[in-house]
């Protein structure tokens, strides 16, 4: 009795074998997932949180951004170095620096919540790379946009 | 500190043993845990885990930060069930300072939370997978894992380390595409998950390389403070999402998947069973989804009152509860959390006394380690 | 309250009193304040009652000059969350340990004692736990400013 | 044995290309396999579908600094992957691909290539005591355990076919299958053989010496370049012979119609390895004392039943 239990214990076990054989000869006829990157690219979702970047004002083109450090102050890993002046004439302030380190930003996106103005938001640029880490721990976040000053 | 070693007997300790390092760097303990193994051959006699790898002292650094700048911190303890992480600090934040929530962002965060941990678990079942040899499970559940990434990268912006809720809400709403795809995943992963049970949980080796290894008896439980799917296979219903529902969960008709056996294969059955049931969860979320808004009035500077509060969570590692003691000021005067994996962990020394290897492996896998969450 | 609550008889039995707290409003179900002693008798009778260890850890009081060990206990049957404090001096910070009645408890203790520098009488293993093996310094203190 | 010298070396760098060229292929395949069971593509980038990814391994490998560990057994570390890669010279001498390609015809020559296959465990052996590293030693120590609890039933299997054929030769084992493959007669000893070349190759789900989980890479722990891919190619030449022997014992080895002799025996052969490859990339690992009791309590009764079972029955 004990090696008939033993007997058939062994070619149930064979059979599960088989079953598991069964399914990974079934995934060889499943198209592959992968994403063969650069050739194709996987969409990126809307809120696709990048690195932060400027808003231009949409007339002036100038920043948006009135220094008002509510970011800097936010920020849980201190990565954002805001200053500004008040231009001549104009009744508020405006960002001549804005700088964010990127080593240490951690992409949470308090930032760009506690921005009064809106005038910060996520880029979607991803694949970053560079020969040295000074090119991601002073990025100019105000490079492109034109300078009130 | 004075330095005093444990004071176990080692009794069978003689010349033919030998010491082996376990890691740091090592395939089989996920992470930066390192285990001194005494062994007699390939028997284990005894097993003195050394944590701190990576620890960053995550208590200090949120009494040194405000309420909103520790959110994404918390994330980063438990990178694969982040949103629960997330959840547990805004819950106990909101809990602290009163906040109302609304009934949307409720139900959205189920949602969420619900998709991070079968993500988590699917991981979980690839990873233990791998470590008893098998390497196909794991790239099996990265395709479905994948897709649930997606679904949440959606929401949130990124695909690990989440950091979507806020205190009294959600910062954005979901829209129709997140849900419809989000019932075309469960729909489809209902399907695929036979898959998972043909290649695996059938399977005569898995079956034995899991039964009867690791048992957790019952009295160690509450010796240890074991939590989640590591207790709920010895045999206790202990779930915080019923016995303290919090976000909304009582609202919800789930089971508490229970094994009585207290070995791998117990593990492994409870947390196959809780994708299932967290699948149900989501699909009685998406069903009873409110309108409305998704965040109430927030004051911009949190400063909550004097006093403490206490709050936990389900994750999916086991019982996740945050300690704040609040001064009044907009910093936390001491924060405490008591991690499901440092408990669940703190057993193992006693498991894998007479193990094989190859078993003591098979244990650390059942117990679904994320070591900076151990080590926070 | 249920008469039948196991907290209540597992504080009954070593002649404490039963106070619920306001579960929703701090997350506990009993909070208690006690002496040094009377930890070891309360975590006997919590271990004999199906309670779980759930963590040790202190909170530096340093206007008062002591530190308060915290316990948190609960039970799997029905959530029981017990917090327990204890105050003690911050000139003379020593505890007895109930690494022998919740074996699970010696984890939390070791971190606590390297993180406040609180010294558990009986503790089995004394090493340093998530700090270097060599650091003498105690982190979560109020007056631990990070330069060694 | 009117075998001139020269035919002796040219039959040697036959076998070195075909040892060569097997190890570039199975590798590729391997890959491929892996890629496509797990919804993966494999090496895509070097050559058309990744062909010459192998290659392009190769010579990193070879460019590699050979590391050899301060405290380790300097000869024994460096004479372990020679001694599992040599043995394969020899042993693939009396392998015959069709009834005229053969390098040489011996008369036993079954017992030399279950001979000569003994000698990878002790390469095996070498380099895990000779790296001085406890994950190394563990490994060669489980690949000496597991000798005995294969060989014993893969011998009493191939007694069998022996018994069978009634020749210890190749040739002539294929040759007796005219009438039919030995696969028809004996399918339980064909399943007890796929097991245990599976294990005499150290393959997944009885890669024990070199557990990745466990024991990180188990013997090859301390190896790098040069050492690490005569391993490699050891392994890969090792699933040939072994898949080699498979099909002439129970497959009819060239025989088959239309095709001519060499490319039936390829089919043959590279199908039981991908039947090899199959398990690796499905199963989970057996425990080491699993194995044990799998070769003494299953394999070994199976095939002493059989083995009594085909004698009585060749009696009659």
């Amino acid at each position: 009795m004990m090696d008939c239990c033993h007997i058939r214990e062994v070619v149930q076990g064979f059979f599960s074998l088989l079953v598991g054989m069964r399914v990974t000869m079934g995934n060889m006829f499943v198209k592959p997932h992968t994403v063969q990157w650069p050739r194709e690219t996987a969409p990126l979702p809307p809120g696709f949180r990048g690195h932060i970047m400027m808003l231009p004002d949409e007339i002036t083109r100038y920043p948006k951004c009135i220094a008002c450090t509510a970011c800097a102050r936010n920020c849980p890993s201190q990565c954002i170095t805001v200053t500004g002046r008040k231009p001549a004439g104009a009744k508020k302030k405006l960002a001549d620096c804005f700088v964010l380190d990127f080593t240490k930003c951690s992409l949470c996106g308090i930032c760009v919540e506690s921005c009064p103005v809106g005038a910060l938001d996520f880029s979607r640029d991803y694949a970053l790379a560079a020969y040295s880490k000074d090119d991601f721990n002073r990025m100019n976040l105000l490079e492109d946009l034109v300078s009130p000053f | 500190m004075k330095e005093q070693a444990p004071t176990y007997t080692l009794e069978q300790i003689d010349e033919e043993n030998f010491a082996l390092n376990l890691g740091p760097q090592h395939p089989g303990t996920h992470g930066v845990l390192r285990v001194i193994l005494h062994m007699d051959g390939e028997y284990i006699l005894y097993a003195d885990p050394i944590l701190g790898y990576g620890h960053r002292m995550q208590e200090k650094v949120a009494e040194n930060m405000t309420y909103l700048q520790v959110l994404p911190y918390v994330c980063r303890m438990d990178y694969l069930g982040a949103l629960s992480y997330n959840l547990a600090w805004v819950c106990a934040v909101e809990k602290l300072c009163e906040f109302e929530v609304p009934d949307r962002a409720s139900v959205v965060r189920v949602i969420a939370t619900e998709l991070n941990r079968i993500s988590s678990h699917l991981l979980w079942w690839g990873a233990y997978l791998l470590d008893l040899g098998a390497f196909t499970p794991f790239l099996q559940a990265f395709t479905d894992r994948e897709l649930i990434l997606d679904l949440l990268e959606y929401i949130t912006g990124s695909r690990l380390t989440y950091c979507y809720f806020r205190f009294g809400g959600l910062p954005s709403d979901v829209d129709d595409v997140f849900l419809t795809g989000v019932r075309d995943f469960i729909e489809g992963f209902r399907g695929r998950l036979k898959n998972y049970h043909d290649l695996v949980t059938g399977n005569v080796i898995f079956y034995h390389r899991s039964a009867d290894v690791g048992v957790i008896l019952p009295f160690d439980a509450a010796g240890y403070g074991l939590s989640g799917p590591v207790l709920r296979g010895s045999g206790f219903a202990y779930d915080v999402r019923r016995h303290e529902p919090y976000s909304g969960y009582d609202r919800f008709d789930f089971e508490i998947p229970v094994e009585e056996t207290g070995d791998c294969m117990a593990r492994y059955n409870v947390r196959m069973a809780e994708i299932e049931q967290s699948m149900n969860i989501i699909e009685q979320a998406l069903n009873t989804i409110p309108d409305g808004p998704i965040r109430s009035k927030v004051p911009k500077i949190i400063k909550p009152p004097e006093g403490e509060v206490t709050m936990a969570v389900e994750t999916p590692r086991g019982e996740l509860v945050i300690y704040i003691v609040s001064d009044g000021t907009k910093k936390p005067y001491r924060v405490k959390y008591r991690v499901p994996s440092f408990s669940n962990l703190s057993i193992f020394a006693k498991l894998a006394r007479g193990q094989l290897l190859a078993d003591a492996l098979a244990v650390l896998g059942s117990f679904d380690l994320v070591i900076p969450e151990v080590d926070r | 309250m249920q008469v039948n609550n196991p907290l209540q008889q597992a504080l009954n039995s070593v002649g404490i009193e039963y106070r619920p707290t306001e579960f929703p409003n701090i997350g506990l179900h009993c909070s208690l304040v006690l002496e040094r002693n009377q930890l070891e008798p309360l975590a006997l009778s919590l271990s004999r009652a199906g309670f779980f260890i759930e963590t040790v850890t202190a909170v530096d009081k340093v206007q008062d000059g002591i530190f308060e060990c915290v316990y948190f206990f609960n039970h799997y049957d029905e959530a029981l969350r017990l917090l327990i404090r204890i105050p003690i001096p911050r000139s003379h910070p020593v505890q007895s340990s109930i690494g022998k009645i919740f074996p699970g408890a010696v984890w939390h203790e070791r971190e606590t004692a390297e993180m406040f520098g609180i010294k558990f009488e009986g503790c089995p293993d004394t090493r340093n736990f998530l700090l270097p093996e060599d650091a003498d310094f105690h982190p979560l203190r109020k007056d631990f400013s990070g330069v060694l | 044995m009117n075998v001139s010298f020269v035919a002796i070396i040219c039959y040697l760098l036959g076998i070195s290309a075909v040892v060569g060229l097997n190890a570039v292929i199975l590798v590729w395949l391997e890959r491929k396999v892996a890629g496509h069971m797990q919804f993966r593509y494999g090496p895509m980038e070097v050559g058309p579908h990744g062909l010459l990814q192998t290659l392009a391994d190769g010579i990193k490998l070879v460019s590699k600094q050979l590391v050899i560990p301060d405290k380790a057994d300097k000869p024994l570390f460096l004479l372990a992957p020679v001694v599992s890669l040599v043995p394969i010279f020899a042993a693939m001498m009396p392998l015959p691909l069709s009834e005229s390609v053969q390098a040489w015809e011996l008369n036993i020559g079954l017992l030399f290539i279950i001979a000569l296959g003994l000698l990878n465990t002790l390469g095996i052996l070498l380099a895990g005591w000779g790296s001085n590293n406890k994950y190394a030693l563990l490994g060669g120590s489980r690949a000496v355990a597991q000798i005995l609890a294969y060989k014993i039933p893969l011998l009493i299997s191939v007694m069998t076919i022996i018994m069978m054929s009634g020749s210890y030769s190749l040739r002539d084992i294929v040759l007796a299958q005219n009438h039919g493959w030995y696969v028809l007669y004996q399918p339980l000893l064909f399943i007890v053989y796929i097991t245990a070349i599976t294990l005499e190759t150290n393959r997944s789900p009885f890669d024990f010496s070199e557990a990745e989980s466990e024991l990180v890479a188990g013997f090859h722990t301390e190896y790098s370049g040069m050492g690490f891919s005569l391993f490699f190619l050891a392994e890969y030449s090792y699933m040939f012979i072994a898949a080699a022997l498979a099909s002439i014992l129970f497959l009819g080895g060239w025989q088959g119609p239309w095709l001519p002799g060499p490319v039936w025996s390829l089919i043959k052969i590279y199908g039981i390895i991908f039947l090899l490859m199959w398990f690796r990339w499905t199963f989970p690992r057996l425990r080491i004392d699993q194995m044990l009791s799998l070769g003494w309590k299953i394999l070994l009764p199976i095939t002493l039943v059989n083995f009594l079972v085909t004698a009585g029955v060749l009696a009659l």
